[in-house]
């Protein structure tokens, strides 16, 4: 489905993600966990197209899409949530939805009929809502509900463009512990045979979620494996624990 | 199904307008003619800054290009009728506008308004110099004298006001009304989720770069065709009509009636001429007033009339909203 | 409202005589340099504030306007350019500090829109005042007598006394404002403060009074400008309109809120100005914008700094 | 009691990032803040710093509030902050990054002049490095100079974000050691880091935090001791 070959990124002479190797197949829950500063929001942007791949090649069912616009990207199937939230704050709700499914069926740019014309866009936002547990909060304000709502708008947003891949930049941040479970019971009940990729530091959500966990550290995927194996794995306990010196030497930096 | 409070006053308003110039008297006809070319050159800016939040500060350039493109035409073609000369206004602004948004396509904010002002000083520049074709500094007059032929209802001159009022009413009409029909088609609501949030609007998948383009096209064409009827109603065109002040007055208008709403640059237009037109039996620095009224306004109330009577209305509560056809003013 | 100057017009007419003697290049090259170091003293502050600040200060050129008006007025009143050489300037940095403290302290941060159009039309107050105090047609003013005439450089090219004297009076206020900047702690405080204004008021500067100093210094130094313009260019309310013209080009060109890049563009659009005046003067007015838009075609993002 | 930091709730917009946490460090004390990422550490400094001001509770500091002060008033008063993402001024050189650390004093005096050049004798590497622009230092030399940028202005109480993050194992210890050196010259220390070993060590006391609360208090030679604790809250 996803192929990342020998990925990387500089900005400046700062290597922020050096020759990633990253395979996703279909209908697999992918995550990508490491340490603040890994790179792992930075390699999310490439795949999307916000940043440009500064060496290597991104394939999406075999087609390179390195030097695609957002838009292009999105149009082939990938959709994203962002880790800080990103709606249509002074936009209600329903409206948040029905620009999305309008995107979806590519009639963004129409202006031959009144949208409210348009039933079909209206059920389909609807029933997007209502699986997203909105359909309450239709009218209101979507800068006005509250932080856990706003983080189920910001992930409905994403699904409701029904991609064949979804990207999920850390769906818990930010929540509290009951609140993170509630988004993950809905992430996991609306991705059933999608594939999905997640970033996220809650170990208790990757663990719930991921068949398949990735740990980036420095730019470069350390481990790749099943929960078990990543659990055992000793680089990685290293990284989460910190250094754990024996010998002491002062060297020239 | 039944007409709702705001459809009905909408009708009474258009019959009252109608009627205004039999039971009115000549000055107020004068005047508003006017405000209904400033409405629609103040709804054509709303198109922009209000609705899709483009910081265009050179909306003088589309104003003025229909402007020209009108005079030039009206002088050329002297057995055209008037109304092709209004298209051509307007046809000539929806070219302007599609050529400024491609330059600045990927401008935004602060950079979008002084790329915008730069191109509109630009097109003054051209317009000041190039005299073979504009007339240079004293612009071009020559169709005070124009007579328009109906089959039916025989000829008008130009210089006939209450004809001119009825002519300049049907097509301000016409613009508000597809103007606001734009808003409420998907298109609309894609220029408004540019405004909330251009970033997200590109990772749904909407061709952003191609909606900006759209909507200059079609704001330059509005602005056009209120050039168009603006040198019909003053008989003559100079380079003014394209400076950086004619680009303020319009921000002035659509400050004062609230930029944010599809009803505000039409309130602020019709405040803006009739504070112009009282400043200036006073004072002849009327546009020194407008400027200290204009930085105060946005300084302790940027929102505007509109949303000021709405935040009464909404107190008062008389105006019941049913769900369904709610109109988003 | 009338704008009917063009770009340069004084100087195509009145001294149409004097440059088709001394075409030579080296002439316009210095043509070149003063306008462009006019150009850079009123740039530099519009810069630094954009850097700090983040606000496209429109007002900022209407100050320079006003120190020309000032010195012109000043010449009245006692007819000695020195004088107002002192006062103009040191009058146009309380007009800035006025500014910052009542209008851009008070619309920071309520977004990109409101900041503007609050400068924008405080620029137009500016202008429609001095229109109404002086009206709209230029008003000369006299270089000081010990400036008339020109120099003769070498062999024979001669060169007015006066350009050079902008030249060389530029030169060192640009000198004095470099070594504040390299060398005093203010100097360190405002560079910091423009590349991280919160880390900088982490470590106990304080960010307001420090922009507000810079205001001061900007609109000095765009007084400075509008003081030594005005005999050479002369007073006409039209100065703001060419002034915000020529800055928008090297805020176009330098990119955003580095000195070094403005410095450097304020020269490039000083050459085009004065080499377009003479070699192609029907397109010369537009040639700046030309500039511009292959800058917005070419390296959007480069001008656009932070593409959000 | 130095620092009394009383029930803060800071909010990002409408997420609440931090939930009433309450903690105290002594004149000459060294504590650690341990915890997951996004548990809310360093957006306790930044809330101590008035960088990210908290909606409800007090910061007492000697006893006088600083929650909603400006940060450049707080940093006056004698808190100095060590930010995570380091910061340094890059186009400045070293030696103006290190003057910028000094309060008020404008203008090049004496005073300044000794301090520099007492912190040069003891870190060669960035005496060698004076005229060069921050920019084009290595991780290791950017984290030295912004730890000692702070120090400059003599604070009692510093606050460190994250000092070893992106530091291969060798530097991180040359930084611990500077740190250690602050604590022994009697500099009160809030130390947020990953590294165990280090922090454990110096720490008099340890508070671990989850999701925007402090879960556990402790010596650092309990955390240190016991797996389960380490399990529970920090590792993977």
């Amino acid at each position: 489905m996803l192929i990342l070959k020998g990925v990387s990124k500089y900005f400046g002479h700062l290597g922020v993600i050096q020759k990633v190797d990253l395979e996703v197949i279909k209908g697999e829950r992918h995550a990508l966990i490491g340490p603040n500063g890994a790179g792992k929001s930075t390699l999310f942007n490439l795949i999307t197209g916000y940043y440009r791949p500064s060496g290597g090649d991104i394939y999406f069912k075999n087609t390179r899409i390195n030097s695609l616009a957002p838009h292009e990207i999105t149009r082939l199937g990938i959709a994203r949530s962002f880790q800080i939230i990103n709606i249509f704050k002074d936009m209600t709700v329903y409206e948040n939805m029905r620009i999305t499914i309008t995107a979806k069926h590519r009639m963004s740019l129409k202006f031959g009929c009144r949208i409210v014309s348009l039933g079909q866009i209206r059920e389909e936002s609807e029933f997007v809502l209502s699986r997203v547990g909105l359909l309450p909060f239709m009218d209101e304000p979507a800068g006005t509900l509250g932080y856990s709502q706003q983080r189920a708008l910001e992930v409905g947003l994403a699904v409701a463009l029904d991609p064949e891949l979804l990207l999920l930049d850390e769906p818990g941040a930010g929540l509290s512990p009951d609140e993170t479970r509630a988004i993950v019971g809905l992430v996991k009940e609306v991705t059933v045979g999608k594939t999905l990729v997640i970033v996220e530091h809650d170990m208790d959500v990757v663990f719930d979620l991921a068949d398949r966990i990735s740990v980036l550290n420095y730019g470069t995927i350390v481990a790749s494996g099943t929960p078990d194996d990543i659990r055992r794995n000793e680089t990685v306990k290293e990284i989460y624990l910190g250094n754990v010196l024996e010998k002491k030497s002062t060297a020239r930096v | 199904m039944k007409p709702s409070v705001k459809t009905i006053t909408l009708l009474l308003l258009v019959v009252v307008l109608a009627l205004f110039p039999l039971l009115g008297n000549k000055f107020h006809t004068y005047l508003f003619i006017e405000c209904f070319i400033y409405s629609v050159l103040a709804v054509s800016y709303y198109m922009l800054l209000g609705h899709t939040g483009l910081m265009s500060f050179g909306h003088a350039a589309l104003f003025g290009v229909g402007a020209y493109a009108s005079a030039i035409t009206l002088i050329r073609f002297s057995d055209l009728p008037v109304a092709l000369t209004v298209l051509v206004g307007g046809l000539s602004g929806l070219l302007c506008g599609f050529l400024i948004g491609l330059i600045v396509l990927r401008l935004t904010k602060i950079y979008l308004a002084f790329g915008t002002l730069a191109l509109s000083q630009m097109i003054w520049a051209i317009a000041w110099k190039w005299r073979a074709v504009t007339g240079g500094d004293d612009g071009l007059t020559g169709w005070s004298a124009r007579q328009v032929t109906f089959p039916w209802l025989g000829q008008f001159g130009l210089i006939n006001i209450t004809f001119l009022y009825y002519f300049v009413l049907f097509f301000a009409l016409a613009c508000v009304a597809l103007c606001w029909y734009f808003t409420r088609t998907p298109f609309g609501e894609t220029l408004s989720s540019i405004r909330s949030n251009q970033n997200r609007a590109d990772f749904l998948g909407i061709n952003v770069g191609r909606a900006r383009l759209m909507v200059f096209a079609f704001s330059g064409f509005m602005a056009g065709m209120s050039g168009a009827l603006f040198i019909l109603f003053k008989k003559a065109v100079a380079p003014t009509f394209l400076d950086m002040s004619t680009s303020f007055n319009i921000l002035v208008m659509s400050v004062i009636g609230g930029y944010t709403n599809f009803l505000g640059p039409i309130v602020g237009s019709f405040v803006y001429v009739y504070m112009m037109e009282y400043l200036s039996s006073f004072t002849e620095r009327w546009q020194l007033v407008m400027g200290i009224f204009f930085v105060l306004l946005i300084l302790f109330y940027p929102k505007g009339i509109v949303r000021m009577v709405q935040q009464f209305a909404k107190k008062g509560s008389f105006i019941k909203e049913k769900r369904g056809v709610r109109i988003k003013c | 409202m009338m704008f009917r100057r063009g770009v340069i017009p004084e100087r195509n007419e009145r001294n149409q005589n004097v440059d088709n003697q001394l075409s030579i290049i080296p002439v316009l090259l210095l043509h070149g340099l003063v306008y462009g170091m006019l150009i850079f003293l009123v740039a530099s502050g519009l810069t630094l504030v954009l850097g700090l600040m983040d606000i496209l200060n429109f007002a900022h050129v209407s100050v320079y306007m006003v120190g020309a008006f000032t010195c012109y007025q000043v010449m009245q009143w006692t007819n000695s350019f020195w004088f107002a050489l002192m006062v103009a300037p040191v009058a146009c940095a309380f007009l800035g500090i006025l500014i910052e403290r009542f209008i851009i302290r008070r619309i920071h941060g309520s977004g990109h829109l409101n900041e503007l159009l609050a400068t924008f039309g405080l620029a137009m107050v500016i202008t429609e005042v001095v229109n109404w105090i002086y009206g709209s047609n230029p008003l000369p003013v006299r270089a000081p007598s010990q400036l008339l005439g020109s120099l003769n450089l070498w062999s024979d090219v001669q060169y007015p006394l006066y350009r050079l004297f902008i030249l060389v009076l530029s030169g060192m206020v640009l000198a004095f404002m470099f070594y504040i900047l390299r060398k005093t702690r203010l100097g360190i405080s405002i560079r910091a403060s423009v590349q991280d204004r919160d880390m900088a008021n982490a470590l106990g500067t304080n960010v307001a009074t420090v922009s507000m100093v810079v205001m001061g210094i900007g609109a000095w130094l765009a007084g400075i400008a509008g003081v030594i313009v005005a005999p050479y260019l002369s007073v006409y309310s039209g100065m703001y309109a060419d002034m915000i013209m020529d800055c928008f080009a090297v805020i176009a060109v330098g990119g955003l809120g580095s000195l070094g890049g403005a410095f450097i563009a304020s020269l490039l659009v000083g050459q085009v100005q004065s080499f377009g005046v003479i070699f192609i003067p029907r397109v010369s007015l537009i040639l700046i914008y030309l500039l511009m838009v292959a800058v917005f075609a070419l390296k959007p993002s480069g001008i656009s700094g932070k593409n959000e | 009691m130095l620092l009394q930091v009383k029930e803060i709730h800071t909010y990002y917009d409408d997420s609440h990032v931090l939930d009433g946490v309450s903690l105290e460090v002594a004149e000459g004390e060294t504590i650690a803040i341990l915890g997951r990422n996004g548990v809310g550490k360093s957006t306790t400094l930044k809330s101590i710093m008035g960088i990210v001001p908290p909606r409800q509770g007090s910061i007492l500091f000697k006893n006088e509030d600083l929650a909603h002060k400006a940060p450049f008033k707080i940093a006056r008063k004698g808190i100095g902050y060590v930010p995570e993402e380091r910061r340094i001024f890059p186009g400045l050189t070293v030696r103006e990054n290190l003057i910028m650390g000094f309060k008020r004093g404008m203008g090049k005096d004496t005073k300044s002049k000794e301090a520099i050049d007492r912190v040069y004798s003891k870190l060669p590497q960035l005496g060698e490095r004076d005229a060069t622009l921050a920019g084009n230092l290595s991780g290791g030399e950017q984290q030295m100079l912004t730890l000692v940028r702070t120090l400059m202005g003599e604070p009692e109480l510093v606050l460190i974000d994250e000092p070893s993050e992106g530091l291969g194992p060798m530097v991180a210890e040359l930084i611990f050691d500077m740190i250690r050196e602050i604590w022994l010259q009697g500099i009160s220390v809030i130390l947020v880091d990953r590294s165990l070993m280090h922090t454990c060590v110096m720490a008099a006391r340890v508070y671990i935090m989850v999701k925007g609360a402090i879960a556990f208090t402790g010596t650092g030679k309990e955390v240190l001791k016991s797996k389960e604790i380490q399990h529970k809250y920090l590792a993977v």
